[in-house]
């Protein structure tokens, strides 16, 4: 277990550094965006990763609500920071490549604007635990997870009837999408997915620890005798 | 024990309380003038064009001072901590959040029942759309924002600074349903699209969140 | 733990076994072991900080312990025996915008009882005016104090948490108080009683608790006064 | 016990509780972003007619913060009647008056400096008329609302049904600050007019508030 | 109204005459004459409901008259002598959010003193320790009551007025408090103790005041424990 975490470390390394050369100079250049167009290796990837892991810290947090055990609750706290981090890179990359393509920062498209939310929602998420006094943090936190779950797809149906004004510029799935492209695009994937484990893996670890740091402490405290009042 | 008396004992207690120290509603008015009186300054519109945005208006002044009163939601029970006094009682605990939501419901109605008229003087508007349905709109949409607030207000009672803490949960997840108030009002004022859906949509969001706090919310209260 | 010099040969009511109780580092109850014979009026010493409230709260349900289990009426969630339990605590859990009956008035809903005669009289146990209008925040400490009692007493409890009913009582009335918990006793209550003017109880009380950081670490049947004077 | 000096020992004490968790401003940050999101939600950036008003859309925002801030000026001082403590001290009382409103108008004002930006980006203003006098603008506005809402909030801490209707009484009279504001800062926005008057006439509002507030202030904290 | 039997010759440091303080149409105190000689400890007796507090309060410059005057330190405004007197009262004034230096560090600076060693010398006065970093409001009951006086002593007042100081305090320390007032006052301070346990001020206190419904009733040189007994 102990060597596991360094070598699967490597791995992820490897399968990262490939996934950059294949975006970068094996994957062909986009017809009309150009050189640009390559940040759709890294926008989309995290945007599907992101999504898993939300959908990780909502099953998590249900556990606990049922079980109480407080590994659920750690995974729910480690998924939802690096999904907000994951979200954050596509809130950031996209931009990035709408401003050379659309000339625009942003617009209300539906998709960027349901990846808004789902970042508030998790944002949230993160600053309600921050405040909330330690002995009750992970059920509350828990509650409002399964809110924010519960919100998503009431977000996503407002938002698809909302403005349609504004046609949805996302070029089409899969048909359009020349094979090599799709290609590296899952090789990326792969490759954050395994990144999105390390990071997550690491952070639970140092959670856990952190507890039992505090497990031991309170037992001494429980064995020295009583200090001040 | 039965949560409808429990829940209506609650109620008439808290609306008792509220109606002898006028304060929450007195507080509620003050700040729904201000918000008309700041909008009909900051440009007098043409018909056509308050008819556009009139729908966000009223609905941003009802949330913000929505958010208002439900901050001080749970600060009598917290006074002389007569929440424990409750949590140590066989009373179910959905009784006093439906006591509380449905309190808040009424506060903030008479609210928006103030401001309405003055948002029709101030904008003359007049709905080309079935005005009627503005209604349940209205209640619908109310609800939405108290149920869900009332519960994170419960929830932030256990948090550091809770006045601030409560817009923070609220807002991201009551995004649908404004999106849905203020899409079907402003259907309905301008009249150009059918609001149909956006009740549709309003009433699901409502029945769903009702649903998950009365699931949820003993835990949140035996929650030490 | 030193077992009771008195244990009863009765089945115990409350039974608590190797009871902890920690607020982050630091540890309030430290290991509390007892049973509790019902029908008895028992007195908790101790001196400021020793952990009469957190363990009077825990008996209460309102906190849950860290580790160690306690046994109310036969079960094992004190939650589940609310109707038999009964609990005055420091601040007066009354509202003070409401007159002393229309508080209790209140409560008694709580507790599915709707008829005023019982307010009434409970008031009166505590020699106050059922009629007195005004709201309990006008009320001077003491007779807060009483209406607090009135409150946890109304629902007539098998099991009745008192802590420190007598402080702020004039004397007088502190006898009077004492005399209604003894006949309550009496009428096969339990009842327990955290104060720090102990020679109100001599005589009365079955048996004395004395505590100290955390710990039961006495329990003697009279009060030597010499023990804490 | 110069009033400079109690100031300023409040003043520390109140910002010491109100950060004494680094997430404060975070949070701030957040619930700044939020209104900002929500108005852009209900008044539809790319529509030329919310462009129109955006003068009056941030200071409404302003003033829901400001009321955020406001709610919670005295709470502390509540409980556990600190207050009382206060009163039998030999502290004066403008001191304590003022550390409160510099207080609210340091919470405003960060938020304020929060939200600008992002109400710039999300609506795309560009300020035709000299932009630099949106500062004074806004400081003089905001310690406008902060000041006599501070004063506002410490009266009614004692509401009895009579003092109660006080606020509303007084009401109007904040009505040319929050005018002055937004035509000040439409009048740059536009570029179309000049906001000299706008900005001296709130000078003179804040003057003349500051200076009754801190004649009154007394009398009130002393009221039994 | 006997006059006292130990009218003192010495000017009194404060003297009321025919004090009268109406809530509504209730009276609190129905015409309250007395003098008080300096550098004496007063111990006020009486039912709850008495008018003590209130009493104290006017003192204190909390609550004005309706009708009568009074007047301390030659002073009939006690507004005017506000540096010269100490209050506590049965809320503890003190903030729970702060630890009880960061308390008294404050309200140090509302009597513009700037020193931590008065500070932690006020606290430890009162057997508390002055590093403990715990939150007032974390604190047990008793540990408030004590921080609160010494709230009240910290700016070292030529009078003091203290409502129920001992009320949740353990007897063990509430002595040692006696022992602090009774030197307080060897040291010239003139100071009003209400309380419910007199039988901790007997011998230490100069003089016991009884009200009774608005009213002093009776003052003595000793405490016969009889009379309250
Ligand atoms: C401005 C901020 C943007 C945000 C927040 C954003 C958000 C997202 C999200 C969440 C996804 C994954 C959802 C899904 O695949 O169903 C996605 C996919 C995608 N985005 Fe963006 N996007 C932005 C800008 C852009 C721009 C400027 C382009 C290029 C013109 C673009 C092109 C795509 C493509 C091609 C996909 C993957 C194909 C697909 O799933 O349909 N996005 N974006
Ligand atoms: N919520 C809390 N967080 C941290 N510490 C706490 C909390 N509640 C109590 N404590 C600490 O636990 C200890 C015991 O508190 P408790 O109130 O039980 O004492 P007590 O025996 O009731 O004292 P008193 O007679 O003064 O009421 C005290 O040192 C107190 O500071
Ligand atoms: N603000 C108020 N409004 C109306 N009545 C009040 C108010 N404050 C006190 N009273 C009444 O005045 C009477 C005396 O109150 P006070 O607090 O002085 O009694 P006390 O002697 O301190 O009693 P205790 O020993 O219980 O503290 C009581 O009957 C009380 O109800
Ligand atoms: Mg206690
Ligand atoms: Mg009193």
């Amino acid at each position: 277990m102990k060597r596991a975490f360094p070598i699967f470390g490597l791995l992820t390394l490897a399968l990262l550094s490939f996934a950059l050369y294949e975006a970068l100079i094996a994957a062909p250049t986009e017809r009309t965006m150009g050189d640009v167009q390559r940040i759709f290796y890294y926008h989309v990837p995290s945007a599907w990763t992101a999504f898993l892991l939300f959908l990780i810290n909502f099953v998590a947090s249900v556990v606990y609500l049922i079980k109480r055990n407080p590994a659920a609750d750690a995974v729910a706290a480690v998924t939802a920071e690096v999904g907000v981090i994951f979200c954050t890179v596509v809130l950031v990359t996209g931009p990035i490549w709408a401003r050379p393509v659309w000339g625009i920062w942003w617009t209300w498209d539906m998709r960027l604007t349901l990846t808004l939310v789902l970042w508030l929602i998790y944002v949230s998420y993160l600053v309600l635990r921050r405040f909330s006094s330690s002995s009750q943090t992970p059920l509350i936190a828990a509650v409002l997870a399964v809110f924010g779950a519960v919100d998503v797809p009431l977000v996503y149906f407002s938002i698809w009837y909302f403005r349609t004004q504004h046609p949805s510029p996302v070029m089409g799935r899969g048909g359009s999408l020349d094979p090599r492209m799709l290609h590296v695009l899952l090789i990326n994937w792969a490759a954050f997915l395994c990144f999105a484990f390390l990071v997550c893996w690491s952070r639970y670890r140092l959670e856990r620890l952190e507890r039992e740091v505090e497990e031991t402490q309170a037992l001494e405290a429980l064995l020295e005798p009583r200090g001040v009042r | 024990m039965s949560t409808p008396t429990i829940t209506q004992a609650t109620l008439t207690k808290d609306l008792r309380l509220e109606w002898r120290s006028k304060d929450a509603i007195n507080s509620m008015l003050f700040f729904a003038l201000l918000v008309v009186v700041i909008f009909s300054f900051s440009f007098n519109p043409t018909a056509e064009e308050s008819r556009q945005i009139a729908g966000g208006l009223i609905w941003v002044a009802f949330l913000f001072a929505a958010v208002v009163a439900l901050n001080q939601t749970w600060a009598r029970e917290l006074r002389n901590q007569v929440l424990d006094a409750y949590r140590i009682s066989p009373a179910p605990a959905n009784a006093l959040f439906l006591a509380k939501a449905i309190g808040n419901f009424v506060f903030v109605s008479v609210l928006e029942a103030l401001m309405t008229p003055l948002f029709i003087v101030f904008y003359t508007l007049r709905a080309l759309g079935p005005a009627w349905q503005l209604i349940p709109i209205a209640a619908l949409g109310t609800w939405a924002l108290v149920v869900n607030g009332t519960f994170f207000a419960a929830m932030s009672i256990r948090t550091r600074s809770r006045e601030i803490m409560l817009p923070l949960l609220l807002f991201p997840i009551s995004i649908p349903a404004l999106l849905a108030m203020v899409e079907a009002t402003s259907a309905i004022l301008t009249g150009e699209a059918s609001a149909r859906f956006w009740i549709v949509l309003l009433a699901v969001y409502d029945l769903v969140f009702t649903t998950v706090s009365l699931l949820l919310f003993e835990s949140i209260l035996h929650a030490e | 733990m030193n077992p009771s010099p008195t244990a009863p040969p009765v089945s115990p009511i409350v039974s608590i076994t190797n009871l902890i109780k920690q607020f982050g580092r630091f540890a309030a109850l430290r290991g509390v072991s007892a049973d509790f014979a019902p029908a008895r009026l028992y007195t908790i010493l101790g001196d400021n900080g020793a952990g009469k409230t957190t363990l009077l709260r825990t008996l209460a349900g309102l906190s849950s312990p860290t580790r160690g289990t306690l046994n109310m009426l036969g079960n094992s969630d004190p939650r589940a025996v609310r109707e038999q339990v009964g609990y005055m605590a420091h601040p007066s859990l009354l509202y003070d915008e409401m007159s002393g009956m229309e508080n209790l008035r209140y409560f008694a809903r709580l507790y599915g009882m709707d008829d005023d005669q019982r307010c009434r009289s409970a008031i009166a146990s505590v020699k106050l005016d059922p009629d007195l209008s005004r709201p309990v925040g006008q009320y001077s400490q003491g007779m807060r104090q009483r209406m607090s009692l009135a409150r946890a007493v109304l629902h007539d409890p098998k099991i009745l948490l008192l802590d420190e009913p007598f402080s702020n009582v004039d004397i007088g009335s502190a006898r009077q108080m004492v005399h209604l918990l003894a006949e309550m006793r009496d009428r096969g209550k339990t009842i327990f009683v955290v104060t720090h003017q102990p020679s109100l109880l001599d005589g009365a009380a079955d048996e004395f608790i004395w505590m100290e950081s955390g710990k039961i670490v006495r329990r003697t049947r009279d009060l030597k006064l010499a023990e804490v004077l």
